[in-house]
C-alpha cells in the first residue's frame, strides 16, 4: 500500500527534479570543499550559503503550495510554521552553546543571564537533546495547524476571512516573540550558534552537509507532496479547491482533507525553517512578519501554484533576483521586484512553470484531439479551469 | 568687579530714564543674567519677581520663549527680534527699540526647565494685577500649578480688589493651595483644603499628595478624605476616560479601514495598496503645508481644509491609474490582485521615498486641532476630537453617497452581477474605475487626518494595512455598517485591555479574540444571511 | 596579491600570513568600503542618512588623497531591514567584495545577525548606534553609547538639576530598552529611589497611540514627587508619542522626557514648539559650537545639496568611527584585519563636539555625554556637557555581568574575562 | 447494495412543518413533504418559491428555523452535516453543473464512487478491478465512455449535466435530489435525460425540481407545486395545472 503510494509519485518531472536536486546536493559541496578557491569550477562558501538559504525557501513554497495550489487556502501565516521550526532549531543550537556562552552560564542562554533569569523556563526543557528538537521541528508547527485549523475548518471559514485570520495568527505570534518575557530572546532572538551534534556550525564541512540535507529534505517533501497530490486524496483535494460543496454532497468531510493537507504543508514549513535557521545563524521574530508571509504566496504565484516544480522554481527565481538586485541596485530594486509582480499576474497567471506546462499540454491537446472544442483563444487561457477558491 | 560696576553705571542711567518708577530699577538685575548660570539665573528671576515692577513681564516671558539676548560689547541684556537677517534689540524694561545688530552681535541666554518654572511662578505673581482679565487668570492658573508661600500675600492682595467672578474662583483656589505650603494657621488650612476638596480632579489630587506629608499631624486625616473622595470621583472619570480613548483608537481604524471597506469589502479587490493610498493622502498634506509655510502662512489653519479635496484627487487619480493599469485585467481572481497590488505597493513606497527621502516629513498641526481642554476629570485633546467628527462625516457621506445616489446604485449593481449591470446599459468599466478611484480618495482624506496624530514617512501606510483588513474582515465584508461598528468596537476593547495588560499583551489579545470570533461568525460581524452568499 | 607586493613592507608580511587572500581580487588601485545600511524596509528611515553620511566621508577622504596613496571605493548593498538578509549580505561584502572593513547595521539584532560572520571571515565591522551593551566581540567597534555614555548620565542630570524624584521608564518591548531601563532601575535604586517611585511601560514596536500611556503618565505624575520620563521609544514611535504629549499638555516644566532614541532627524517630523524643554541625552548634538562641527555641517549641507538636512549622533559615530579606521590604517600601513586591529587600539581622533574620541581596549569609544533640552526650532540646546566617558561593554550594575572586563590587547585578548574567575569565557579562548 | 425492497419503510423521507428564515423573510413556511420509496417526483413552483433551499434543508446545507426532516422514518436529518447526509444516501444535483472541472471525466466518478472517504483511506487508494468496471458501466449509461479521459471543464453545458448524473448514481444514494437537470439542453437532450432519470428511478427515489412543464409532462409522475416556501398543490401533472392557484402563481405569469 505504502510503495504503491510512493510510486504514484515518481511521475517524470518528479523524478527529474528530485534527481536534479539530489545531485546538486552531491556536486555543489563538493565543488566547495574539494576545488581550489582560484578553480573556475569553485563554488564559493558565500554562494553556497545562499544556495542553501534559497532551498530552504523552496521548502516552504512548496509547502504553501501544498494548501494555496492544491487545496485553496491561501494561507498568509506560512510564514509562522517556518519561523516555529526555525525556533525549535534555533532552541536546540542555544543550548548546545553550554558554558560557552559570554557569561559563562552552562544552563542559561545568554539574552537569559543579562535579563536576569535565574532557571530555565519550562519550554526549554528538552531542546538540549536533538532527537527532541527534531522532533519539536515537526510538533509544533504540527500542532498549531492543527488546532488552528480543527477550529478554523470544522467553523467553515473561507476564502479571504481565512487568509486575514492567518495573517492575524502570525501577527500576533510576531508581536509575542518580540516580547523578552516570553523568553526567546525578544527581538534579537536567538543568535551566535557554535555546534550542531558537536560540529562547528561555521565551518566548512558542516556548511556543506546543511546544504546537502537541505537538498536531499527539499527533494524528499517533493516526493512526498507528489505522492499526496497523485493520490486519489490529491484528486479530492483539487476537488475542494474548485468545488468544495461538491465535495462535501459526494460524502466527504472537507475539514478532516484540508486539515490533514494543513498539518502537512505545516511540518513542510518547520523542517524548512529548521534548515534555514543553522545556515543563517539567526531565527528572530521578522520571520513571523506577514509581509514575509505574503512574500511566499509571491514566489509560488510566479512559479505557478497547483505545480509543485513551479514554487520551487519561483522561490529560487525571486530570491536570486533579490539578492542580485539588492547588491546591484540598491535603491531601485523594489521597484524591479514589484514591477515583477504585477507582470507575472498579468502575463503570466499560471506562473512560469504553469504557463509552460499549459502551453505544452494546449498543443498536445490540439495534435492529439482533432475533435476538440473549436478555436479556443491561442492566447486567453480558460477562466474556468481554475476556479478561485475565495469568493 | 568690573561688571558691576558696569551695572552700576547702568542702573544710574536708566534710573534717569525711568524716573516715575518705584522701587529699585529691575534693570541691573537683569543685566546680571548674561553671566549667570542656570542656578544664578534662578535667583536672579526671584529677585526680579520681588521688586513687583509689572514692566519686566515682557522680559521675563521672552526669557522663558529664549529670546532674551545680551550683546557681546557690553553685556547688556535686551529683547530680541528677528528683522530679516539681524535681530532687532528692545529694552528689557522700558519696550523702546535699541537698534539693529547682526546676529553674531548678540549671544542667547539659555534657559533651562528649572529656570522656565521660576519665570512661569514669577510671572504667576507679577501678572496677579493686570488689567487684562485673560492674563490675571492666567496668573493664577500659574500660582495654582506651581504654588508657594511667597506667593500667598500676592495672591491675597490681588484678591481684595478682584471683581470678575470667575477669576476671583480661582484665585481663591491659588490662595487656598499657597496656603497649605505657608505657616498658616490650622484653621485656615482646614478651610483651604475644603476649597481644594471641592475643586476636584487629578490637579487637586496632585496638591494633596504634594502637602500630605508635611501637613499638620490634626489635618491628616481631612486629607486623607479628601483624597479618597477625589480618587473615586477620578475612577467613574477614568471609565468614561477610557471609552472616549477607545473611540478615538476606533475611529482612527475606521479612517484607515473605510476606503478598503469600498476597494476590498465591496469591489473584492485584496488591496495592499491601500496602506500607500493613505500615505499618499498624507504626503499630499505635507506638500500642501509645505506650499503654505513658503507662500501664504496665514493659510496655515486651513491647510488641512485645503490638503482634503487635494489628497482626496491626488489619491483618486493614482487610484484610477491603477484600476485601469492593473485591476482591471484581474476581475474574478481577487487572490491575484493581492499580489499586483503588493506589487504596486512596494514601488509606491519606494517612489516615495525615492522623490521625499527615508525620513519622517513635518506636517504641522494647525492651532484648532492643538491642544486639549478638560471635561469634568478627563482631558480632551482637540486633534482627537475632530479625528472622531471627521471618521464619522466620512462613513455617513460614504453611506449616503451609496444608498442614496444614482451612482451608488449603478455601483452596487455592477459589484453584484457584473454582466447583467452592462446588459443594462451601465458602463462597468467606468463604474469600476470610479468605485476603485473613490475607495482610494477616501484612503487619501484618511491620510490627511492621519498625518495629524502619526509620523508621515514612507512606512506610514504598512502600519495600518493589517490592521484595516482585521476591522474590515471582523466587521463583515461588504457592509459599511460592519466596518464601523468593527473598527470602534475593537478600538474600546483594545483601549481596556490595555491598562490591565498592557499595549503589547493587549494587541496579542484582540488578535486572538478577532481570530476566535471568525469561527463563530465566519463571515464577520454583520453577515449577509441567505442562498446568495454561497453562490 | 598583486598590489600588496607593489606596497611592501614588513609589517605586510606579518599580517599577510594569516589571512593571505583578504583583498586578493581587489582592484588595484582602489581600497574597498562596505556600507551596510538599510535603504528599504521599516528602518531605512534612520539607516539611510547614515549610508548618505558613509559616502561623504569617502568622497572627503578621496579629495585628501584616500588611504595609503588609494582612492577609496563604497559598496553599498541594501539588506533591506530583514537580519538574515544583513548577514547574507555581509558575507558577500567580505567575501566577494572582498571589502577592508564595514560600516552598517542599526538594529542590535542586525549586528547580532552578522556578529558571526565577522567572526568568522576575519573582517572589520564599525557600528555607529547607540545600544544595549553587553557585547564585545574581537571583529566589531562599538563607536555609538553603550548604556553608560547616555542613559546614566542622563538620569544623573535629571535627579541634580531638576531634583526628579519619581521616575516612568517607558520603552519600546525590544531587547536596547528592555537592558537600558533594567541597569537604569538597578542603578536609580543604588541611589535610593523606592520601587514605587519606578513604574515601568512597554509598548510593541512603531506604537501609534498614547493616549493611555500618556494619561498614565500624568496620573503617575501627580503623586507630589517631581516626576520625570525616560524615555527608550523607539525611532518611529516618537513622533505620535510626542504629539500626543503636547496636545494632553505635559509641559517639560512638569513632567520632562528625556529620551536616547531621538535626534534631530526624528525631531524634523515634529512641530517641537509644544516640546521645548524636553531632553535628550547624545554625544552629539548639531547645535554643538565647535569649529569641526561647523564644518561637519558646511561639508554635509554641501554633499547632500540640501541645507535642511539635519546632523545627528548617529553621523558622529560613524564620522568617529571613519576617521579611526583611515588612521589606524595610516598606521598599520596596510588594511589587513589583524593589523588594523592591533593598530586601531588607542588610537584618538577628533570628534565633533571639539575634544577627540580615543579608541578603548575595549573596542568601544571615549566620548563625552551631551544633555540637550529640545529648542521651538527642532535643534536642541545643550545644558550639560560631561568631560569623555570611556564606553562600558558589560554594565557594573547587572549581577552577572559587573565582573566582566573586555580587552583585545594581547595577550589578553579577551572579549568576556571574569575578574572573578580570572577566566576568558564563550568566544575569547 | 440497498434496493427499495430490503428497506422497505412507509417513507423515505418526510418533512414536516419545516419553515426557516434569512433576515426576516421566510424563504420556507411550515412546508410538509412526504416521498416514497422509489417515487420519481417532479416539485414546481416560482422563482423565489423555496425550492432550492427545501434542498438545502433535506442536505444539511442550510439549518432550519423549525420543523422536522426526517430520512428513512428515524434519522433526523436537522442534527446531521452535509457529509453525513450525502453518507447516508442522499446525493444532489446542484442548478449549476458542478463537477471537478481540472480533473478527468474518470477522475470525477472516482472520487464520487462509494468507498471509504477517510483521509488515509483516499491517500492509500488503488483502483480495484471492481471499481474499474463500475465506473465504465455509468460512463456507458451517460454515453460518456470515449470522453472519459478529457478534462471536465472542456465539456459542453449538457455534458456537464450528465456528468453530475453521473457522479449521482457512482455515489448510489437512496435519493437522488435533482436541480433543474434540463436547464440550458437541446431538445433532444431533454428528451434523452427523462429517459435516464425514468431509469434511475426504477432502482431509488428521485426528486426533481424543474421549470421546464414539457418536461415534467414527459416524467409523467406526481407533481408538486411550491410557492411562497410552502406547498400549493399536489397530484399528477394535469391535475395540478388546472388548479386555479397553481395558474395564479406560476403558470398564469
Amino acid at each position: 500500500m505504502i510503495s504503491g503510494f510512493i510510486l504514484r509519485a515518481l511521475e517524470g518531472k518528479i523524478v527529474i527534479a528530485a534527481g536534479i536536486l539530489l545531485a546538486v546536493a552531491m556536486l555543489v559541496p563538493a565543488l566547495n570543499l574539494l576545488t581550489p578557491p582560484d578553480s573556475a569550477f569553485h563554488i564559493p562558501t558565500y554562494v553556497m550559503a545562499l544556495m542553501g538559504k534559497y532551498l530552504c525557501y523552496a521548502l516552504l513554497a512548496l509547502a504553501l503550495d501544498l494548501v494555496w495550489g492544491y487545496c485553496g487556502i491561501l494561507s498568509l501565516g506560512h510564514g509562522a510554521f517556518f519561523a516555529l521550526g526555525g525556533y525549535a532549531m534555533g532552541m536546540y543550537l542555544m543550548r548546545q552553546i553550554g558554558s560557552r556562552g559570554t557569561y559563562g552560564n552552562p544552563d542559561l542562554p545568554d539574552f537569559m543571564v543579562f535579563l536576569n533569569w535565574k532557571e530555565l523556563p519550562w519550554f526549554w526543557y528538552g531542546f538540549d537533546m536533538f532527537p527532541f528538537a527534531m522532533l519539536m521541528v515537526l510538533v509544533v508547527p504540527g500542532l498549531l495547524a492543527f488546532f488552528f485549523g480543527w477550529f478554523a475548518f470544522r467553523s467553515r471559514v473561507n476564502g479571504v476571512y481565512l487568509s486575514i485570520i492567518t495573517q492575524a495568527m502570525t501577527y500576533a505570534l510576531m508581536l509575542a516573540f518580540f516580547r523578552n518575557d516570553m523568553g526567546f530572546g525578544g527581538n534579537n532572538g536567538l543568535t551566535d550558534f557554535k555546534d550542531i551534534l558537536g560540529f562547528q556550525v561555521q565551518a566548512g564541512g558542516t556548511r556543506a552537509v546543511l546544504f546537502a540535507m537541505s537538498a536531499i529534505m527539499l527533494a524528499l517533501c517533493l516526493i512526498v507532496a507528489s505522492a499526496i497530490t497523485r493520490s486519489k486524496f490529491g484528486k479530492v483535494l483539487v476537488g475542494v479547491r474548485d468545488a468544495e460543496s461538491r465535495v462535501r454532497f459526494l460524502g466527504f468531510r472537507v475539514e478532516n482533507i484540508k486539515l490533514f493537507t494543513f498539518v502537512v504543508s505545516a511540518m513542510f514549513a518547520g523542517i524548512a525553517g529548521a534548515l534555514f535557521v543553522p545556515q543563517v545563524g539567526i531565527i528572530n521574530p521578522g520571520e513571523f512578519a506577514p509581509a514575509n508571509s505574503i512574500e511566499v504566496v509571491v514566489w509560488t504565484a510566479v512559479g505557478g501554484r497547483g505545480t509543485l516544480i513551479g514554487p520551487i522554481i519561483g522561490a529560487i527565481l525571486v530570491n536570486a533576483g533579490k539578492s542580485y538586485f539588492t547588491g546591484a541596485f540598491p535603491e531601485f530594486w523594489l521597484f524591479a521586484l514589484g514591477g515583477l509582480f504585477i507582470a507575472v499576474t498579468l502575463f503570466l497567471p499560471k506562473g512560469i512553470v504553469g504557463t509552460i506546462q499549459h502551453g505544452w499540454n494546449a498543443r498536445k491537446a490540439l495534435k492529439a484531439a482533432a475533435e476538440a472544442e473549436k478555436g479556443r483563444d491561442a492566447g486567453t487561457p480558460p477562466v474556468t479551469q481554475q476556479v478561485q477558491a475565495a469568493e | 568687579m568690573l561688571i558691576r560696576l558696569f551695572s552700576m553705571i547702568f542702573l544710574f542711567l536708566c534710573f534717569a530714564a525711568s524716573s516715575f518708577a518705584q522701587g529699585p530699577d529691575p534693570k541691573p538685575l537683569l543685566n546680571q543674567l548674561a553671566d549667570a548660570n542656570f542656578s544664578q539665573a534662578e535667583t536672579l528671576v526671584g529677585q526680579i519677581a520681588t521688586i513687583g515692577d509689572p514692566r519686566v513681564v515682557p522680559a521675563l516671558e521672552a526669557f522663558a520663549e529664549g529670546d532674551l539676548y545680551f550683546r557681546k560689547s557690553d553685556k547688556a541684556v535686551f529683547l530680541a527680534k528677528a528683522a530679516g537677517s539681524q535681530l532687532e534689540l528692545i529694552d528689557p524694561v522700558t519696550g523702546e527699540s535699541a537698534g539693529q545688530v547682526a546676529k553674531g552681535a548678540v549671544t542667547k541666554i539659555r534657559v533651562n526647565n528649572n529656570l522656565r518654572r521660576a519665570i512661569r511662578a514669577a510671572l504667576g505673581g507679577l501678572t496677579l494685577m493686570s488689567p487684562d482679565r485673560g492674563v490675571r487668570l492666567s496668573a493664577a492658573d500659574s500660582i495654582l500649578r506651581s504654588p508657594s508661600a511667597e506667593a500667598l500675600e500676592l495672591v491675597e492682595a490681588a484678591l481684595a480688589k478682584e471683581t470678575d467672578a470667575e477669576v476671583k474662583a480661582r484665585m481663591e483656589e491659588a490662595r487656598a493651595v499657597s496656603l497649605l505650603s505657608s505657616d498658616r494657621s490650622v484653621d485656615e488650612k482646614r478651610a483651604a483644603i475644603e476649597t481644594i476638596s471641592s475643586l476636584g480632579g487629578r490637579e487637586a489630587m496632585r496638591i494633596f499628595s504634594t502637602v500630605s506629608s508635611s501637613i499638620d499631624e490634626s489635618l491628616k486625616p481631612e486629607v486623607d478624605k479628601a483624597i479618597a473622595k477625589i480618587q473615586g470621583q477620578l475612577q467613574i472619570w477614568d471609565l468614561a476616560q477610557n471609552v472616549w480613548y477607545g473611540m478615538s483608537l476606533g475611529s482612527v481604524l475606521l479612517l484607515a479601514a473605510i476606503g478598503l471597506a469600498i476597494t476590498f469589502g465591496v469591489m473584492g479587490i485584496i488591496n495592499m495598496a491601500h496602506g500607500e493610498m493613505v500615505m499618499l493622502g498624507a504626503y499630499s498634506t505635507f506638500m500642501v503645508q509645505d506650499v503654505i509655510r513658503d507662500n501664504a502662512p496665514y493659510l496655515f489653519d486651513w491647510s488641512l481644509a485645503i490638503a482634503l479635496p487635494v489628497a482626496f484627487l491626488v489619491t483618486g487619480l493614482v487610484g484610477f491609474v491603477i484600476e485601469r493599469g492593473v485591476i482591471r485585467f484581474l476581475y474574478g481572481r481577487p487572490l491575484e490582485t493581492l499580489l499586483a497590488t503588493w506589487g504596486v505597493s512596494l514601488i509606491l513606497q519606494q517612489a516615495i521615498r525615492t522623490i521625499f527621502g527615508p525620513t519622517n516629513q513635518e506636517v504641522g498641526n494647525p492651532s484648532w486641532m492643538s491642544g486639549s481642554f478638560p471635561l469634568g476629570g478627563m482631558t480632551i485633546t482637540y486633534n482627537r476630537m475632530w479625528i472622531i467628527v471627521f471618521s464619522l462625516t466620512i462613513f455617513f457621506t460614504l453611506l449616503f453617497v451609496m444608498k442614496k445616489t444614482a451612482y451608488g446604485l449603478n455601483m452596487r449593481a455592477v459589484t453584484q452581477n457584473r454582466r447583467m449591470a452592462s446588459s443594462m446599459g451601465i458602463r462597468t468599466p467606468w463604474v469600476d474605475a470610479l468605485t476603485f478611484a473613490l475607495g482610494s480618495g477616501i484612503a487619501g482624506i484618511a491620510g490627511v487626518a492621519l498625518s495629524q496624530i502619526d509620523n508621515v514617512s514612507p512606512n506610514l501606510g504598512q502600519s495600518y494595512i493589517i490592521d484595516s483588513f482585521m476591522v474590515v474582515v471582523f466587521g463583515g465584508v461588504g457592509n459599511l455598517w460592519g466596518t464601523l461598528v468593527g473598527a470602534l468596537s475593537l478600538g474600546i476593547l483594545n483601549k481596556f485591555l490595555e491598562p490591565s495588560v498592557g499595549a503589547v499583551l493587549g494587541k496579542i489579545l484582540v488578535l486572538v479574540l478577532i481570530i476566535l470570533f471568525i469561527q463563530k461568525r465566519p463571515r464577520g460581524l454583520f453577515a449577509l444571511k441567505g442562498r446568495a452568499v454561497e453562490a | 596579491m598583486n598590489f600588496r607586493m607593489k606596497l611592501g613592507g614588513a609589517l605586510l608580511a606579518a599580517a599577510l600570513s594569516t589571512t593571505a587572500f583578504h583583498g586578493a581580487f581587489a582592484a588595484d588601485d582602489t581600497i574597498k568600503i562596505g556600507v551596510l545600511h538599510s535603504l528599504s524596509g521599516t528602518m531605512a528611515i534612520s539607516e539611510t542618512t547614515l549610508k548618505d553620511a558613509m559616502l561623504m566621508l569617502i568622497e572627503e577622504q578621496n579629495k585628501k588623497g584616500g588611504v595609503l596613496g588609494k582612492k577609496l571605493e563604497a559598496v553599498v548593498v541594501d539588506p533591506a531591514s530583514d537580519w538574515p538578509l544583513f548577514a547574507e549580505k555581509a558575507r558577500q561584502l567580505i567575501s566577494q567584495d572582498k571589502v577592508a572593513a564595514v560600516f552598517g547595521c542599526w538594529t542590535s539584532s542586525s549586528r547580532k545577525s552578522v556578529l558571526p560572520v565577522f567572526e568568522e571571515l576575519n573582517s572589520i565591522l564599525f557600528y555607529p548606534v547607540q545600544y544595549e551593551g553587553e557585547e564585545s566581540s574581537r571583529n566589531i567597534f562599538y563607536t555609538g553609547a553603550a548604556p553608560n555614555q547616555q542613559a546614566i548620565p542622563a538620569v544623573d542630570y535629571l535627579a541634580a538639576t531638576e531634583g526628579v524624584e519619581r521616575w516612568v521608564l517607558a520603552g519600546t518591548d525590544y531587547v536596547y530598552p528592555q537592558t537600558t531601563n533594567k541597569i537604569l532601575k538597578a542603578y536609580l535604586m543604588s541611589k535610593g529611589v523606592k520601587e514605587e517611585d519606578i513604574m515601568v511601560n512597554y509598548t510593541p514596536f512603531g506604537h501609534s497611540d498614547w493616549q493611555t500611556i500618556v494619561s498614565d503618565i500624568k496620573k503617575f505624575g501627580s503623586a507630589g514627587k517631581k516626576t520625570a520620563v525616560v524615555s527608550t521609544i523607539n525611532g518611529d514611535a516618537n513622533v505620535p508619542f510626542y504629539k500626543e504629549l503636547g496636545n494632553q499638555g505635559i509641559k517639560a516644566e512638569d513632567i520632562p522626557v528625556v529620551a536616547f532614541s531621538v535626534g534631530e532627524e526624528e525631531l524634523a517630523g515634529l512641530d517641537t514648539k509644544p516640546l521645548v524643554g524636553h531632553l535628550a541625552a547624545w554625544n552629539y548634538f548639531q547645535s554643538v559650537d565647535a569649529p569641526v562641527n561647523a564644518e561637519f555641517i558646511k561639508t554635509w549641507h554641501a554633499y547632500t545639496k540640501n541645507d535642511k538636512r539635519v546632523t545627528n549622533d548617529p553621523m558622529e559615530a560613524a564620522y568617529i568611527g571613519f576617521n579611526a579606521w583611515v588612521k589606524a590604517v595610516e598606521a598599520a600601513g596596510t588594511t589587513d584585519t589583524d593589523a588594523v586591529l592591533d593598530s586601531i587600539i588607542g588610537v584618538a581622533v577628533p570628534n565633533l563636539s571639539g575634544g577627540t574620541s580615543t579608541v578603548m581596549p575595549n573596542h568601544h569609544i571615549t566620548k563625552p555625554v551631551l544633555i540637550g533640552e529640545i529648542q521651538a526650532d527642532g535643534q536642541f540646546d545643550i545644558v550639560q556637557e560631561t568631560p569623555a566617558v570611556v564606553g562600558d561593554e558589560w554594565s557594573d550594575y547587572l549581577p552577572d555581568s559587573k565582573d566582566l572586563i573586555s580587552d583585545w590587547r594581547k595577550p589578553m585578548s579577551c572579549g568576556n574575562f571574569n575578574v572573578a574567575t580570572g577566566k576568558c569565557g564563550g568566544k575569547g579562548s | 447494495m440497498n434496493t427499495i425492497a430490503e428497506t422497505r419503510t412507509k417513507s423515505l423521507l418526510y418533512l414536516e412543518d419545516v419553515s426557516v428564515s434569512f433576515d426576516g423573510f421566510k424563504a420556507i413556511n411550515s412546508l410538509s413533504l412526504v416521498i416514497e420509496p422509489g417515487e420519481l417526483r417532479a416539485i414546481i413552483g416560482p422563482n423565489g418559491a423555496g425550492k432550492t433551499t427545501m434542498m438545502d434543508i433535506i442536505t444539511g446545507k442550510t439549518r432550519p428555523d423549525t420543523g422536522k426532516v426526517i430520512f428513512e422514518d428515524e434519522i433526523d436529518l436537522t442534527k446531521k452535516d452535509e457529509a453525513d447526509i450525502a453518507q447516508l444516501g442522499i446525493g444532489r444535483k446542484f442548478q449549476k453543473p458542478t463537477v471537478f472541472e481540472s480533473h478527468t471525466v474518470w477522475d470525477n466518478l472516482e472520487l464520487a464512487l462509494n468507498r471509504s472517504r477517510g483521509v488515509f483511506a483516499t491517500l492509500f487508494y488503488t483502483l480495484s478491478a471492481e471499481d474499474k468496471s463500475r465506473i465504465e458501466e455509468i460512463l456507458s449509461t451517460i454515453r460518456m465512455t470515449h470522453r472519459a479521459h478529457e478534462y471536465a471543464a472542456n465539456l459542453s453545458h449538457g455534458q456537464k449535466q450528465w456528468l453530475e448524473i453521473g457522479m449521482l448514481l457512482a455515489q448510489e444514494p437512496k435519493l437522488l435530489l435533482v436541480d433543474e437537470p434540463v436547464a440550458g439542453m437541446t431538445d433532444a437532450e431533454t428528451a434523452e435525460t427523462a429517459i435516464l432519470l425514468r431509469e434511475i428511478a426504477k432502482t431509488r427515489s428521485v426528486v426533481v425540481v424543474e421549470h421546464d412543464m414539457g418536461f415534467i409532462r414527459d416524467l409523467g409522475v406526481k407533481v408538486t407545486c411550491l410557492a411562497e416556501g410552502s406547498v400549493l398543490a399536489e397530484g399528477s401533472i394535469d391535475f395540478v395545472s388546472s388548479d386555479p392557484k397553481v395558474i395564479e402563481n406560476y403558470l398564469g405569469r
